[in-house]
């Protein structure tokens, strides 16, 4: 265009000469925050960075444009250093939300990738997603918007997704030359063993019983979990180049371990002995624990227990046993629990399904007596401090049997002889590394201080496996510091749809008491990416595009698919990007003046 | 082509032949017959034009703002309360530097209402930036329109063309209508200086603080001073190209050797012309300059015409009441130490300039008996009798309607 | 489906992208493409609603009109905080006259683009409430009843801000305001039906009459390109909250607005050819006060005592729009309810065939 | 320079009169100026339009004060406003001018004969064959089933005065009008044209 009349018209854009930025009093910063269920897995999963890459599908990055993805870090994974924080690279006076340490190569996306992400904290995902007790769907933000994202179900999905497609974990890390003796070969050595191998480490697994998985096939009904399942996950790990000696027990660990020319051990050979507690009984009663009549179901011959079981206690144990009689035939199966159901410690499920399978439950009673086919039950009260006190009221109740479900103790023999080892309350004394007090031997699982879950058994082996590849090293590992937590309140809910959670399927009961056949169904394809999606990326940019779209002078830039940079030099500071984000993702900080 | 024809009609169709490209018309009397001319025009396909119903003067100079900055050539034709409701967007325009070219059918103000003709209108936007030039015959009216186009779009500056209402706008004359060839020749294309284009965008119409204000403003004076060059400029290829006088700055009508002359704008000239012979057959030695551009005003062609007479008469068709005449304050501007002069306030509202009235008052002046300022054919009397009414009664009424009484009229007077 | 819902977070039209939806699919305003017709360094303030649903309502247009647009402003906030000399943030053919003309100017535009054969070239006239519903409306009347191929947009913020927040034929009732004080028996602006142009629009039963609000992107998004799909004269109404004159946090310029219409006080609806088409259902309904007191305007009924009979009169002002137009209706889960409810397949030109 | 001054009623007719004279005047090479006293247009109302026909350019603008020929469409405007205002010789309103000798024309739209038209005192000074009447309303009726004077007026004041040749009437007639309008008109001025001649004829010879 030729000479423009002055003043009168002007060249477009020439306002950018104008930088606005100096009017800032605050200034929107990218940040990324530990989300709630990241932060309660035990597993150390990271498992909203998961659900996001679930979140694309089947087709994975076919599905978003033909574009290779670059997803922002789903940062704060409570697994330790799982991820790194996200540090804002200082550039031309604006920070941007850095780039990403994404666990797959960026072309996998979608159900593969979303399971690699699973894969790199927990190796049993197909086992999580059925006896993990769920947690992080416990701590869930969703569930004050309707109901919690179904993490379990999608992890199930993913991890029966692998095991049909046969996906496999490459070890990438050059051989270290090291060995490790893992003894047990339970959610938690197996886990180690996972982790170890991953990491360049020889390790051989070495477990007294005929097959690998611990209390996972010795003491999960196969209702619950079925072998086949378990078979896959276990023989995936194997296939890394794990050795696994079954029938093998460990007596003499010291001897063991110069003896294989091992450098560290990590010893996790679980609590499987069945707590007695004294019971007046007539030399008739029959009496077994649950831990036996759950092993024994393994065995060729299934356990006879008789029409009438009466189950004491009021854990998981104890609802499985009582299921399993149901199964094998008990008309009546009898929880006898000493408190009141908001007491039992066994999990709300567990409890819910026993019921619908015809399992009665006596509240508040004890087993004074056990005679043949008959018991003395005796009622009991809380008192104030909720402790439960002999009434003095008795009663009868017809059992042929009485299972003791009343927990478990592990069997320390392996470690008593090895020196500086020490014990206390019945359990193996480790450090925050899992280390005993024997210099490169490691203890975890249900024979340390810590829940006995199946999840924090295989976020032990990780840990484990971590602090010995450490170790080995001659290192000593640093834990990151952990993220803020991801607070409900910084959501804007707004942009969320009301998108109840899916139910699974569950087996008719008149099906579930006659057969050991899987209660709780899987989802298909499509609820699961409908469950992946209700996740609400609590505390991390999930690339909406609305600090983008929202900001009023154009002060956010664009870097790719998910990726923005605050343009400081017009940013005014109004805040809007931080109260129209989504997930909580921005925060306004005060400008240094 | 010679034709005995309505000035009305004779603008409207030279105006047809530039080829305007967009026609905004808001009806207002005496002006109507020029738009209705238009329309009918563009109906009939005669004319490929956008022809725009608007509901307002405002908006008729506001489509032609739009238009014209969008690179299109935009007319519009207004008269007296017209033109001052649209004043806001004439000023616009200008500031704009937009070459709307606007015909003004010259008529009195209210109130009272008035629709007959004086230059009181046209007068009130001599300084909205606009170049305004004034015809003194049909002919004149419609070769002025031609030029009007040419000297605008050349400045990127407005023009105004006023016509006297009823006296031009409606009155049958001979006149020489050109040949749409010739008027191709004479106005090229529009090739607008800046223009709304998707192509190559651009911001019009900023805002400008004291930084630059005053410089916009001088830019404008500059461009009014361009135009004092380019007027007779054009005016001369018009003559060259057309065979015939039109236009320019002044036109001088046997001052050479005048001791008295009488200055005067629009369709009176005639008149005044017809008197001056008249005078000069009695040996009066008196002549006229008419002038044709009254903005920018053209001081120094002025001075020039003036220098040898030593005397003046303005003929007024407007009042500034409380000073007189516009026309001559611009004059002693022109001639701080000039002629002595005299403001002759005439044919207010279509009171009739007669010959004789003329004469009279040229005599008059001639002999130095005239008055600084004089209000032609003032019936002193009506005037009085009001005042007197006035003194009297704090509750007089209204002077309009009291001296329409007291004069009885009903069907209007011959003189 | 103008837009597919993928992601249950950006349900319906709320937010502005979608890493999940092809790119053909993703709003405007999150395509790193988009044309910002309305750039950086402009002087609006900080959290400016009117900066935001200008560029929103423009980069839409320009998409649906391939770049082919003009647009012309009335005096006022947008005008004055976007070209003030020797700097313009507009990247467009953009042309400002007065504070009264736009309509008429937009239409001279349109008719030398008829006269120039360009009819592919759209016109857009836009101004605030001021320069729409007062000074401007006698031209904007008349652009409306001869149907001139423009697009006007009116971001309606409900007071003269430009002049420092005086009150204008959209001023709300009780709202305060330079010229309508927080003092005496009756404080803020009178109760009345203030001037409703968006049904004004409809009584000369042009093709297309649409409001939205900046927040909701997509669906203005959606309605700046549908009045594209028309040919003659179009209205789109869009509620521009202005943290200035509002007493409102510049950061809360999108939540107030989302309780503008949550709160039934802004109905969101089109119309074609004099008929309502589509509303845009109420999701979570509010009561007025949780939009009131958003805003230091409205303080005067919550302090020092609450004006409880003038609170009652707003939410009847929303409750009778709840009604007539249906705000409430079909409250389902369905999240593509929670965009309006669109009639006929954006793109297809109702112009066409008639 | 001649001039005529037109007298007639809003609606009648009167500008497009003048301008038919003007065009008359034109076509036979002569300059001409017609216009109309610019009332506002209200029908009924007293109107009047003015033209001048000359052999040099018309520069002056001013109404017609001292016509050199009326033409009445009305008759009922007689003893109505001012008519013979000016009029050459007939002295002011009321009180023509006694013993002058008037050479101005007066045609008068009527049936009647100008003995009956009650004028008296204010023709006195006339010359007699240059005061004729016409009856040009029922003409227009007759030739144009409309009762317009206009047409035969023009068509009597060719024949009155020659100042323009009934062709010119007739050209200026066909260049303002189509079809059965313009012969119609041309018609009833042709009528109106014999009539004022014989009417001529009568009181020369008489």
């Amino acid at each position: 265009m030729e000479r423009k009349p002055f003043a009168i018209t002007l060249d477009v854009g020439s306002s950018r000469a104008n930088k606005t930025g100096a009017w800032r009093t605050e200034r929107p910063v990218y940040v990324s925050n530990l989300p709630p269920c990241n932060n309660a897995c035990p597993a150390g999963e990271n498992i909203q960075q998961w659900l996001y890459r679930a979140e694309e599908g089947e087709a994975g990055s076919a599905s978003l444009g033909g574009r290779p993805l670059q997803p922002p870090e789903k940062g704060g994974s409570a697994s330790l250093g799982g991820t790194t924080p996200l540090q804002p690279p200082e550039k031309s006076g604006s920070a941007s939300l850095g780039g990403t340490t994404s666990l797959q190569p960026p072309e996998k996306s979608g159900y593969e990738a979303a399971w690699r992400q699973i894969m790199a904290d927990n190796p049993l995902p197909a086992i999580m997603g059925r006896v993990c007790y769920r947690p992080c769907e416990i701590a869930c933000n969703r569930a004050q918007l309707d109901s919690a994202v179904g993490i379990n179900s999608v992890e199930r999905f993913l991890g029966d997704e692998a095991i049909r497609h046969g996906w496999q974990v490459p070890v990438d890390a050059a051989p270290t030359g090291k060995r490790v003796l893992v003894v047990g070969a339970g959610p938690s050595g197996l886990s180690a063993a996972y982790h170890l191998t991953r990491m360049g480490h020889a390790v051989t697994i070495r477990d007294a019983n005929a097959e690998p998985g611990g209390m996972m096939r010795y003491g999960i009904p196969r209702y619950r979990l079925p072998r086949d399942i378990l078979d896959a996950e276990i023989n995936r790990i194997l296939a890394m180049g794990v050795t696994l000696e079954l029938n093998a027990p460990v007596t003499d660990l010291t001897a063991t371990l110069t003896a294989g020319g091992f450098d560290a051990a990590f010893v996790a050979v679980g609590a499987h002995i069945g707590k007695r507690a004294y019971i007046p009984a007539g030399d008739s009663a029959k009496i077994i624990d649950a831990v036996t009549m759950l092993r024994g179901m393994e065995d060729s011959s299934p356990p006879l227990l008789g029409r009438r079981v009466a189950v004491y206690g009021g854990g998981n144990t104890a609802m499985d046993a009582a299921r399993t009689a149901r199964r094998l035939g008990a008309a009546d199966a009898v929880v006898v629990y000493r408190r009141t159901r908001d007491r039992m410690p066994a999990h709300d499920s567990e409890v819910s399904e026993a019921l619908e399978e015809g399992v009665t439950i006596r509240w508040l009673s004890t087993v004074a007596r056990a005679d043949q086919g008959k018991l003395l039950i005796e009622k009991m009260r809380l008192d104030e401090s909720g402790f439960p006190q002999p009434t003095g009221e008795f009663e009868d109740l017809d059992a042929d049997c009485l299972v003791l479900a009343l927990g478990q103790d592990a069997d320390l023999s392996v470690l008593e002889s090895v020196p500086g080892v020490t014990f206390s309350s019945g359990v193996v004394d480790v450090g925050p590394d899992l280390m005993t007090g024997h210099p490169g031997i490691f203890a975890g699982g249900d024979m340390v201080p810590a829940e006995r879950t199946v999840t924090v058994a295989i976020g032990h082996g990780k840990k484990a496996a971590r602090s010995i590849d450490a170790w080995l090293r001659g290192a000593t590992r640093v834990v990151p510091p952990r993220h803020g937590l991801a607070a409900a309140s910084a959501l804007n809910t707004w942009y969320y749809a009301d998108a109840p959670a899916t139910v699974r399927a569950q087996l008719d009961t008149a099906h579930r008491i006659t057969t050991f056949d899987e209660v709780t169904g899987g989802l298909d394809e499509s609820t699961a990416l409908f469950e992946a999606r209700r996740c609400l990326s609590c505390g991390n940019c999930f690339g909406c595009d609305n600090c983008y779209g929202v900001c009023p002078d154009n002060a956010v830039i664009k870097l790719g698919t998910g990726q923005y940079e605050i343009d400081y030099d017009y940013c005014k500071g109004c805040g809007i990007c931080a109260a129209e984000c989504p997930c909580g993702a921005i925060e306004m900080e005060p400008e240094q003046t | 082509m010679l034709k005995q024809i309505e000035g009305s009609r004779a603008v409207a169709e030279t105006v047809a032949m530039c080829r305007p490209e967009v026609i905004c018309a808001y009806p207002i009397t005496p002006q109507t017959h020029i738009v209705e001319a238009l329309g009918a025009m563009v109906k009939k396909g005669d004319l490929a034009a956008e022809f725009i119903n608007v509901e307002s003067e405002f908006a008729a100079m506001s489509v032609a703002i739009g238009a014209s900055a969008s690179g299109a050539r935009a007319y519009t034709a207004t008269a007296s309360q017209g033109l001052l409701y649209m004043c806001e967007a004439v000023h616009n325009a200008a500031g704009l530097g937009l070459p709307v070219v606007m015909t003004v059918a010259n008529r009195a103000i209210g109130a009272p209402i008035n629709i007959w003709n004086d230059h009181s209108d046209a007068m009130s936007q001599r300084d909205a930036g606009w170049i305004q030039l004034y015809a003194q015959t049909s002919q004149e009216a419609l070769d002025l329109h031609i030029q009007a186009f040419r000297i605008a779009e050349e400045l990127s500056n407005p023009v105004m063309v006023c016509m006297d209402g009823f006296l031009l706008t409606h009155a049958s004359e001979r006149a020489d209508i050109p040949a749409q060839a010739q008027v191709d020749a004479f106005v090229p294309p529009y090739q607008p200086r800046q223009v709304l284009d998707p192509s190559d965008p651009v911001s019009i119409g900023a805002m400008v603080g004291p930084e630059a204000f005053t410089e916009v403003r001088y830019l404008a004076h500059a461009r009014m001073r361009e135009a004092l060059e380019l007027i007779p400029q054009v005016a001369a290829r018009f003559t060259a190209d057309f065979c015939r006088e039109s236009g320019g700055l002044v036109r001088p009508y046997r001052t050479e050797d005048a001791d008295l002359i009488v200055v005067g704008l629009g369709s009176v000239l005639g008149t005044v012309e017809d008197a001056v012979d008249e005078l000069r057959d009695t040996g009066m030695r008196v002549g006229v300059l008419g002038i044709t551009t009254y903005r920018p005003f053209p001081a120094r062609a002025i001075a020039e015409a003036l220098s040898g007479c030593g005397r003046l008469v303005v003929l007024e068709r407007a009042l500034s009441p409380g000073t007189g005449g516009m026309v001559s304050a611009d004059i002693r501007m022109a001639l701080p130490a000039g002629p002595a002069m005299h403001t002759v306030i005439a044919g207010l509202g279509g009171r009739a300039v007669t010959r004789k009235s003329l004469r009279a008052m040229l005599t008059q002046a001639a002999a130095g008996a005239l008055g600084p300022l004089t209000f032609l054919d003032l019936d002193a009397g009506l005037a009085g009798r009001e005042l007197a009414r006035m003194r009297d009664a704090r509750r007089s009424g209204p002077s309009a309607e009291n001296m329409l009484r007291d004069l009885g009229i009903s069907a209007s007077r011959i003189g | 489906m103008p837009y597919e819902q993928i992601k249950f977070y950006q349900v319906g039209s709320f937010a502005a992208g979608n890493r999940l939806l092809d790119p053909e699919q993703r709003s405007v305003q999150s395509g790193s493409e988009r044309s910002n017709t309305l750039t950086c360094g402009h002087r609006a303030c900080q959290g400016c609603g009117e900066a935001l649903g200008a560029r929103y309502a423009l980069d839409a247009v320009m998409r649906a009109t391939k770049g082919k647009m003009i647009a012309v402003n009335a005096t006022g906030c947008l005008e004055v905080f976007s070209t003030p000399f020797p700097e313009t943030s507009w990247q467009i053919p953009w042309l400002h006259s007065l504070f009264g003309n736009a309509p008429a100017v937009a239409t001279g535009v349109a008719a030398a683009m008829r006269a120039k054969g360009r009819t592919d070239v759209r016109v857009v006239g836009q101004g605030g409430d001021g320069g729409t519903v007062d000074i401007g409306m006698a031209c904007l009347s008349g652009m409306f009843e001869r149907d001139d191929d423009v697009l006007y947009i009116c971001y309606d913020n409900q007071a003269y801000m430009n002049t420092g927040v005086q009150r204008s034929g959209a001023t709300p009732p009780a709202a305060r305001t330079a010229t309508t004080p927080a003092v005496g028996d009756e404080p803020g602006n009178a109760f009345g039906q203030g001037k409703n142009v968006p049904l004004i629009a409809m009584a000369h039963e042009i093709p297309y009459v649409a409001t939205a609000t900046v927040a909701d992107l997509r669906d203005l998004e959606y309605k700046a390109a549908r009045a594209m799909d028309f040919h003659g004269a179009r209205y789109l109404h869009i509620l521009v909250p202005c943290p200035l004159g509002w007493g409102s946090a510049p950061g809360d310029t999108i939540k107030v607005a989302r309780l503008a219409t949550e709160s039934g006080l802004f109905p969101v609806f089109e119309a074609e050819a004099g008929t309502v088409t589509g509303v845009s259902p109420i999701r979570r309904r509010v009561p007025v006060t949780d939009y009131l007191r958003t805003q230091s305007r409205y303080a005067h009924l919550f302090h020092p005592a609450e004006r409880t009979k003038v609170i009652a009169r707003i939410q009847a002002a929303a409750d009778r729009n709840i009604t007539r137009f249906g705000l409430m209706k079909d409250q389902t889960n369905d999240p593509e309810r929670t965009g309006v409810t669109h009639s006929g397949p954006a793109g297809s030109d109702p112009a066409e065939g008639s | 320079m001649f001039q005529v001054r037109f007298h007639g009623r809003g609606g009648q007719g009167v500008v497009t009169a003048a301008e038919l004279l003007a065009v008359a005047a034109f076509t036979e090479g002569r300059h001409a100026q017609a216009f109309p006293s610019f009332g506002s247009e209200r029908m009924g109302a007293p109107v009047m339009s003015f033209c001048r026909i000359a052999d040099t350019a018309i520069r002056t603008r001013e109404p017609v004060t001292d016509p050199d020929a009326l033409i009445i469409q009305d008759p009922t405007l007689l003893h109505q406003a001012d008519i013979f205002g000016g009029f050459r010789g007939a002295g002011p309103p009321g009180r023509p001018s006694a013993g002058l000798r008037c050479d101005g024309y007066l045609l008068i739209n009527s049936a009647k004969p100008v003995a009956d038209l009650g004028l008296g005192e204010y023709v006195r000074a006339f010359r007699r064959e240059r005061l004729l009447v016409v009856p040009a309303t029922q003409l227009g009726l007759t030739h144009l089933g409309r009762p317009l004077p206009g047409a035969a007026l023009l068509g009597g004041f060719a024949a009155l005065t020659g100042v323009v040749s009934l062709a010119s009437v007739e050209a200026a007639i066909r260049d303002r009008f189509t079809g059965a309008v313009a012969e119609g008109n041309v018609a009833a001025a042709r009528a109106a044209f014999d009539f004022v001649t014989d009417e001529r004829k009568a009181l020369t010879d008489a």
